[in-house]
């Protein structure tokens, strides 16, 4: 290592194999090539204790500056002031968490993110009052879903329309055999899906094609970090994904600490996030490496 | 007295067919799947449809194949956790091969398999030259086959588009419609050609557990590996081939699926390794090795995976899904374990 | 019986082995000749099973020579001793209880049918060849040779690895404590095994605690006492039971 | 000479106490742990600071109750894959009952260790009574468990702000701050009550297990269940009341840790079984039943964990993890084999 | 040996058992007195073991009537067995290869010290009583009672088990061919406990193959044939050993 090269820590709840992670990685191994510092990357899949270790080893190795997601809401309370006592900032991104005492957040707000895709369906006349609507999600209690179904039931609840979340699991193959049984059994009754997880949006098209159901019968909107559904989305499958920029939260994350171990302190937050439609999806497929 | 006892040596009198029938160990795993379907048919008669019916073996026969090598494993007396990962290696490896246009499909396939057999040959040498338990060593296998397939693809999911027009495709996964029209088969029941795979092996796998010599190897080894070792069987052997044999089933239930489903994403096969076994243990297979049975495993597998269908297609709610599973894993075992005792009341 | 050098089939010479920190073997020399019966006593942990398991390769041993036939062999797994006609019948562990008798019987060299690579098991003349075996070993009770190994009972299992050794005519027949568990007429059928096995010019090697059983049939006395031979030309139609009884429990040489 | 056979029957001769202490299974396990702690010493001095002791014991510890009690059962002969569920099934039930007012948390608290309680006596009597496989009974186990968590809670995770005032929180979890100051106990070493906990649990366990009769039927029921029954010891009620407490230390360490790090999720827990039945394992007690070790036990735990902190503090790919979890698993496995072949060249 | 009805121990009335198909036992009919060492002798698969089971429940019997000391009983597991005095030692599996020989002779019944609730295991005490009864019973060897079973012999095993017997002195013990696996002395030491049991006035049902070690020890000899007693009241002082293996194989009935 050169001269005066920091030493940053980069610490995500997040699975190792989530797609939409990957792009989160990429962004954070580009800041590190892009400055020449380095930065020690760790997925945590969801597991608390295990993410506080790494927070508080961070702590212990004497760190230049901490990116960390926030498990699940209120769990960093504690590590955060140890890092802060520590004199060690430390920055929040991806999942937002009022609750420590953070020095800054960047990355989308779940919350608004949730009641965005909800009014998307309502405003598009996509869904009425006592309809149902149907919400996969990977990891059922996870803090992202759990936020996003906060958002969404700010919109439906008053419009009586109800939901359902279903467990998808991480994996491929069984998440395209879940949502494809599930709506073999309820076609009849799911007026729109969101798809509350890269992974269940991004099987949307393998799973109406399994199941016998055309391009654009049910509307859907959901996640759209990946390469799956920018495609479905160009592709008619998915009306509208949320496009969170991954790749630049993490950079902006790190870049913020840079800049807060030179001196100069940030005091304020940096929201990232865009719905798109059919027609801006190419813009993402780009960005993602896609043709 | 000596002439009745040589007269008659292959075939002991048999008190009824039906009782013989009754007393086989496949008989308890076959009432329980037949009452299953009974009872989700009678909830909701589309469990039965033709469409329900070809969906639900598609993915069934992808755990099949894995869990046909398990049974095999697990008659030696060892099992291997790292199926659910070179189940996910596997296809990130070919299809990292075909889309970096390093070679076609063919090939990568071919390459992919025999990186299979050599992960199975690896934990079967730890396992039999090393003495550590398959446990252990298949688990740490599990974790740098995950990990290898995450830093391959620096965790991102290979595209397979345009699998379909591929002739290894058509051969491995190609669909049959029967009856139906359309896109997906509208009204007649969709097979994939997967399916005929996993029935060609099952039949294979079954003769060669019971009618072969390797067979016997096999259930010698689990039963008593030193009185094996004693005869001469290479005890040693027979698992390192069935470790590979294992690998290698993944990889070709990882391949097929990756080309199915249209994604190879190192994530894929997270998990499977404890429902593998526990469609082996229901059919029947003792975890302790000695004991296996194909036809309990074939049972195991499609109790297990209709089970998930079934669930989802009586609507019950969706996070209280593995509340269900559990309790109906539970329910069964309990009834199996009825059933046994009925028929053996002696002991 | 006779001394010529030609009728040694096996020797083992200097024969040393220690379990961890038991020295099980100390120095052993052995030699059985061709035709013989040769009666293997001595008191528990004497060594006597420890002496026969390196003979079949079962066991490896810390130092020491085995020649067979006149060649030097070097024994590495029972394979070898297989392969140089040695066939054992262990005190323990001999059977797979899941299999069934017949499949228990032909393990490790089971009869086969069919083309070369789809060769399968020939389970009726397998099963054909085992019912006649358990007759010819005594068992009187009509036992399907399908019946698995785990539900016979004790003597049964026994007359069982002996019907083995009776249809594989070796070399060279080790039985460690065959008649244990066995009654009147299983004990007779195992006797008459073993002199029948002589009378066709084989070698045994038979270990038992019945000195009785040993008399009736073995033609040279070989007693071990702690790892060590003590005496090995005592011949049943010159020593006495009681004598050979005293030589086990080392009573004359300690007085 | 019969003299000398009765005068020091409790005291076999020793050939010298290195070689009695190398002979020990716990030898090996212990090997690796300084081999592990002074590889990544020497890679990153900070891994032996204080701070990061103190951090690195402090989720170990919480682990390591549920391997304490694994311990147990693993020796009997049965092993329990609930564990993990219980983990998050227990504090979600105790800060629903909390948060909703129902009860104070002491109260709640107890309630969730009797649940935990009640599971395992399922657990048990579905193994000892129905004679099922406890690879099934405790993975339908795991998915009824971690089901209703979700269900109870809608998914969502429970508050648990305000826990580290309450005087249980401070019995359970209270920080003990030595030769630091401020926040978070900067220059020192801080250590949670629950590692003293850790520490009265496991040698209550080893005396348990070693001097009591109640650990001399654990040990032959994993040995020899036949002549354990035989001999009047009630091999079923000792497993039942092994399994018990296992899922009672898996709800206890649930409890704590959901205190410490102020979250009760219904996902946490998930995987952790196949941990710690890897840390029993590493440890020297034997798959199967029969042996078992809580020295060894505690040395594997702090092995997996400290392997775990370790790899962080030396700056390992996040993507590379779990190949090199999986590789120090295999390489220490292969180790261990070696240490064991040489001293014990006999077998 | 009286005929007094209180010297009864045990009376086993029309005793039937099946295995599944197999119809171990048909209708047994055995009484015990006081004092007396009964030899059950009979082929393999008589039913021996099954009876004795039956007598220790260890297997459930499918009809019949146990009276122990004039009392009914129903013997439901080896507790109530061990409850009653009958104490058994088995055939197969009768130790725990892990444990300790000194864990093994107590386990089930622990030496232990301390106060209630907080009591541990008297290693001490217990060590000590098992490395005297090891020396009673004939081992001859320096094994510390702290080595675990698995690493003995065959031989060395069965002794252990017969000290076991030895030191819970029961009203009835029950040997199950206990000299099996037994060399000279360790046999010589278990006929002696056996008659040092009679002369305290213990009973013994004795079960071996080996008839000269029945013939040395027993008052009374019960000859079982396919799961049903065919004599039982022969003596070693009346009848010959040739006639009683006449009776065990059936040759004069049969004839
Ligand atoms: N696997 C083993 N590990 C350690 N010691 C052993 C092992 N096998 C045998 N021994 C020891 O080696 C010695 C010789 O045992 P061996 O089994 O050869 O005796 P044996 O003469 O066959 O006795 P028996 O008549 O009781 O069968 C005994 O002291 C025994 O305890
Ligand atoms: N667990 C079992 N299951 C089925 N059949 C059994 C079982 N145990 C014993 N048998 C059968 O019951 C019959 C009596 O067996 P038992 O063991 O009582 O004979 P034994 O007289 O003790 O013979 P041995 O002298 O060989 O020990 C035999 O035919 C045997 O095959
Ligand atoms: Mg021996
Ligand atoms: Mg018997």
């Amino acid at each position: 290592q050169e001269e005066g090269a920091r030493t940053f820590y980069w610490i995500s709840h997040g699975a190792p194999a989530d797609p939409v992670w990957t792009y989160f990685l990429q962004g954070a191994e580009q800041w590190a090539t892009d400055t020449g510092h380095s930065v020690n990357t760790s997925f945590h899949s969801g597991d608390v204790p295990s993410h506080q270790e790494a927070v508080r080893a961070a702590i212990a190795a004497g760190a230049d500056g901490i990116c960390s997601t926030s498990p699940d809401p209120g769990s960093l309370v504690d590590v955060v002031a140890e890092a802060r006592a520590a004199d060690i900032p430390i920055v929040n991104f991806n999942t937002s968490d009022e609750a420590p005492d953070w020095n800054a957040y960047v990355g989308g707000d779940l919350l608004s993110i949730g009641r965005q895709w909800a009014q998307y369906l309502v405003d598009n006349q996509l869904v009425q009052e006592g309809d149902f609507v149907w919400m996969p999600v990977e990891v059922p209690g996870a803090s992202y879903g759990v936020e996003e179904e906060r958002g969404i039931a700010e919109v439906f609840e008053p419009l009586g329309i109800t939901w359902e979340v279903t467990d998808a699991t991480l994996d491929q193959a069984e998440i395209i055999t879940r949502m494809t049984d599930y709506l073999t059994a309820n076609r009849e009754r799911i007026s729109a899906i969101i798809g509350l997880g890269d992974l269940v949006t991004g099987s949307v098209q393998r799973v109406f094609d399994q199941a016998g159901i055309p391009a654009g019968e049910i509307p859907v909107v959901g996640w759209g970090n990946s390469l799956d559904t920018t495609q479905a989305v160009m592709d008619g499958y998915v009306n509208a994904a949320m496009w969170q920029d991954p790749q630049a939260t993490s950079y902006m994350c790190l870049s913020s600490l840079l800049m807060e171990s030179s001196g100069i302190p940030i005091g304020f937050d940096v929201l990232t996030g865009a719905l798109y439609e059919a027609e801006t999806a190419q813009l993402y497929h780009g960005i993602m490496g896609g043709q | 007295m000596a002439n009745s006892t040589s007269a008659l040596p292959a075939h002991p009198p048999r008190p009824g067919a039906l009782r013989a029938f009754v007393s086989k160990p496949e008989f308890g795993p076959l009432v329980l799947l037949v009452g299953m379907i009974v009872v989700f048919t009678s909830i909701n008669p589309a469990f039965l449809s033709l469409t329900n019916i070809g969906n639900a073996l598609t993915f069934t026969v992808e755990l099949g194949f894995i869990a046909l090598a398990m049974t095999l494993l697990m008659t030696a007396g060892e099992f291997d956790l790292s199926v659910g990962s070179v189940f996910g290696f596997a296809p990130v490896v070919m299809w990292t091969l075909v889309n970096t246009g390093t070679m076609p499909l063919g090939l990568a396939f071919l390459v992919a398999l025999l990186l299979a057999l050599g992960i199975g040959l690896i934990s079967g040498l730890f396992v039999t030259r090393l003495a550590i338990p398959s446990f252990l060593v298949t688990l740490g296998m599990l974790l740098v086959v995950r990990g290898t397939a995450l830093w391959l693809t620096d965790g991102f999911p290979q595209r397979t588009w345009n699998a379909g027009e591929q002739w290894l495709a058509q051969v491995l996964v190609g669909e049959i419609c029967m009856g139906g029209e359309g896109v997906g088969c509208a009204g007649g029941l969709r097979i994939y050609m997967s399916l005929i795979w996993f029935a060609i092996i099952a039949v294979a796998f079954h003769y060669l557990l019971t009618g072969t010599r390797f067979g016997n190897w096999i259930q010698a080894t689990g039963g008593n590996p030193g009185a094996a070792r004693n005869r001469g069987v290479k005890t040693g052997r027979v698992k390192i081939i069935l470790f590979m044999l294992s690998a290698l089933l993944a990889a070709f239930a990882g391949a097929i699926s990756s080309i199915r489903v249209s994604a190879a994403n190192p994530n894929s096969g997270t998990g499977y390794e404890l429902e593998v076994i526990a469609m082996v243990v229901i059919g029947g297979t003792v975890l302790t090795g000695g004991r296996g049975t194909i036809v309990g495993t074939v049972l195991g597998v499609l109790i297990l995976r209709l089970m998930r269908n079934g669930i989802v297609m009586i609507g019950v709610p969706g996070l209280a899904y593995n509340i269900f599973i559990g309790a109906i894993i539970l329910g069964m075992m309990a009834l199996h374990s009825g059933l046994e005792r009925r028929h053996n009341p002696g002991t | 019986m006779a001394g010529a050098n030609g009728d040694i089939l096996v020797d083992m010479r200097n024969i040393e082995k220690s379990y961890g920190g038991v020295h099980a073997l100390r120095g052993v020399n052995l030699s059985i000749r061709r035709g013989e019966i040769v009666g293997l006593l001595g008191d528990n942990g004497a060594g006597k099973s420890t002496l026969i398991k390196v003979l079949s390769g079962a066991v490896p041993y810390t130092s020491g020579e085995i020649v067979i036939k006149g060649r030097p062999v070097r024994m590495r797994s029972t394979l070898d001793a297989i392969a140089n006609g040695i066939e054992t019948i262990y005190q323990d562990s001999a059977l797979v209880p899941q299999l069934s008798i017949a499949r228990n019987l032909f393990l490790g060299r089971e009869l086969r049918k069919g083309p070369r690579f789809l060769d399968r098991l020939d389970l009726d003349r397998m099963n054909g060849v085992a019912a006649e075996l358990l007759r010819r070993v005594g068992i009187s009770k009509n036992i399907p040779p399908t019946t698995p190994i785990g539900s016979l009972s004790g003597g049964e299992r026994q007359a069982v690895a002996i019907a083995r050794a009776m249809y594989f005519e070796s070399d060279l027949i080790i039985l460690d404590e065959p008649t244990n568990n066995l009654g009147v007429a299983e004990t007779q059928g195992v006797l008459r095994f073993v002199r029948e096995a002589r009378d066709t010019g084989h070698s045994c090697v038979f270990i038992a605690h019945n000195i009785h059983h040993v008399f009736q049939v073995v033609d040279r006395i070989v007693v071990m006492r702690r790892g060590t031979i003590v005496s090995d030309d005592l011949s049943p139609r010159t020593s006495s039971i009681q004598e050979v009884e005293d030589i086990i429990t080392g009573e004359p040489v300690a007085a």
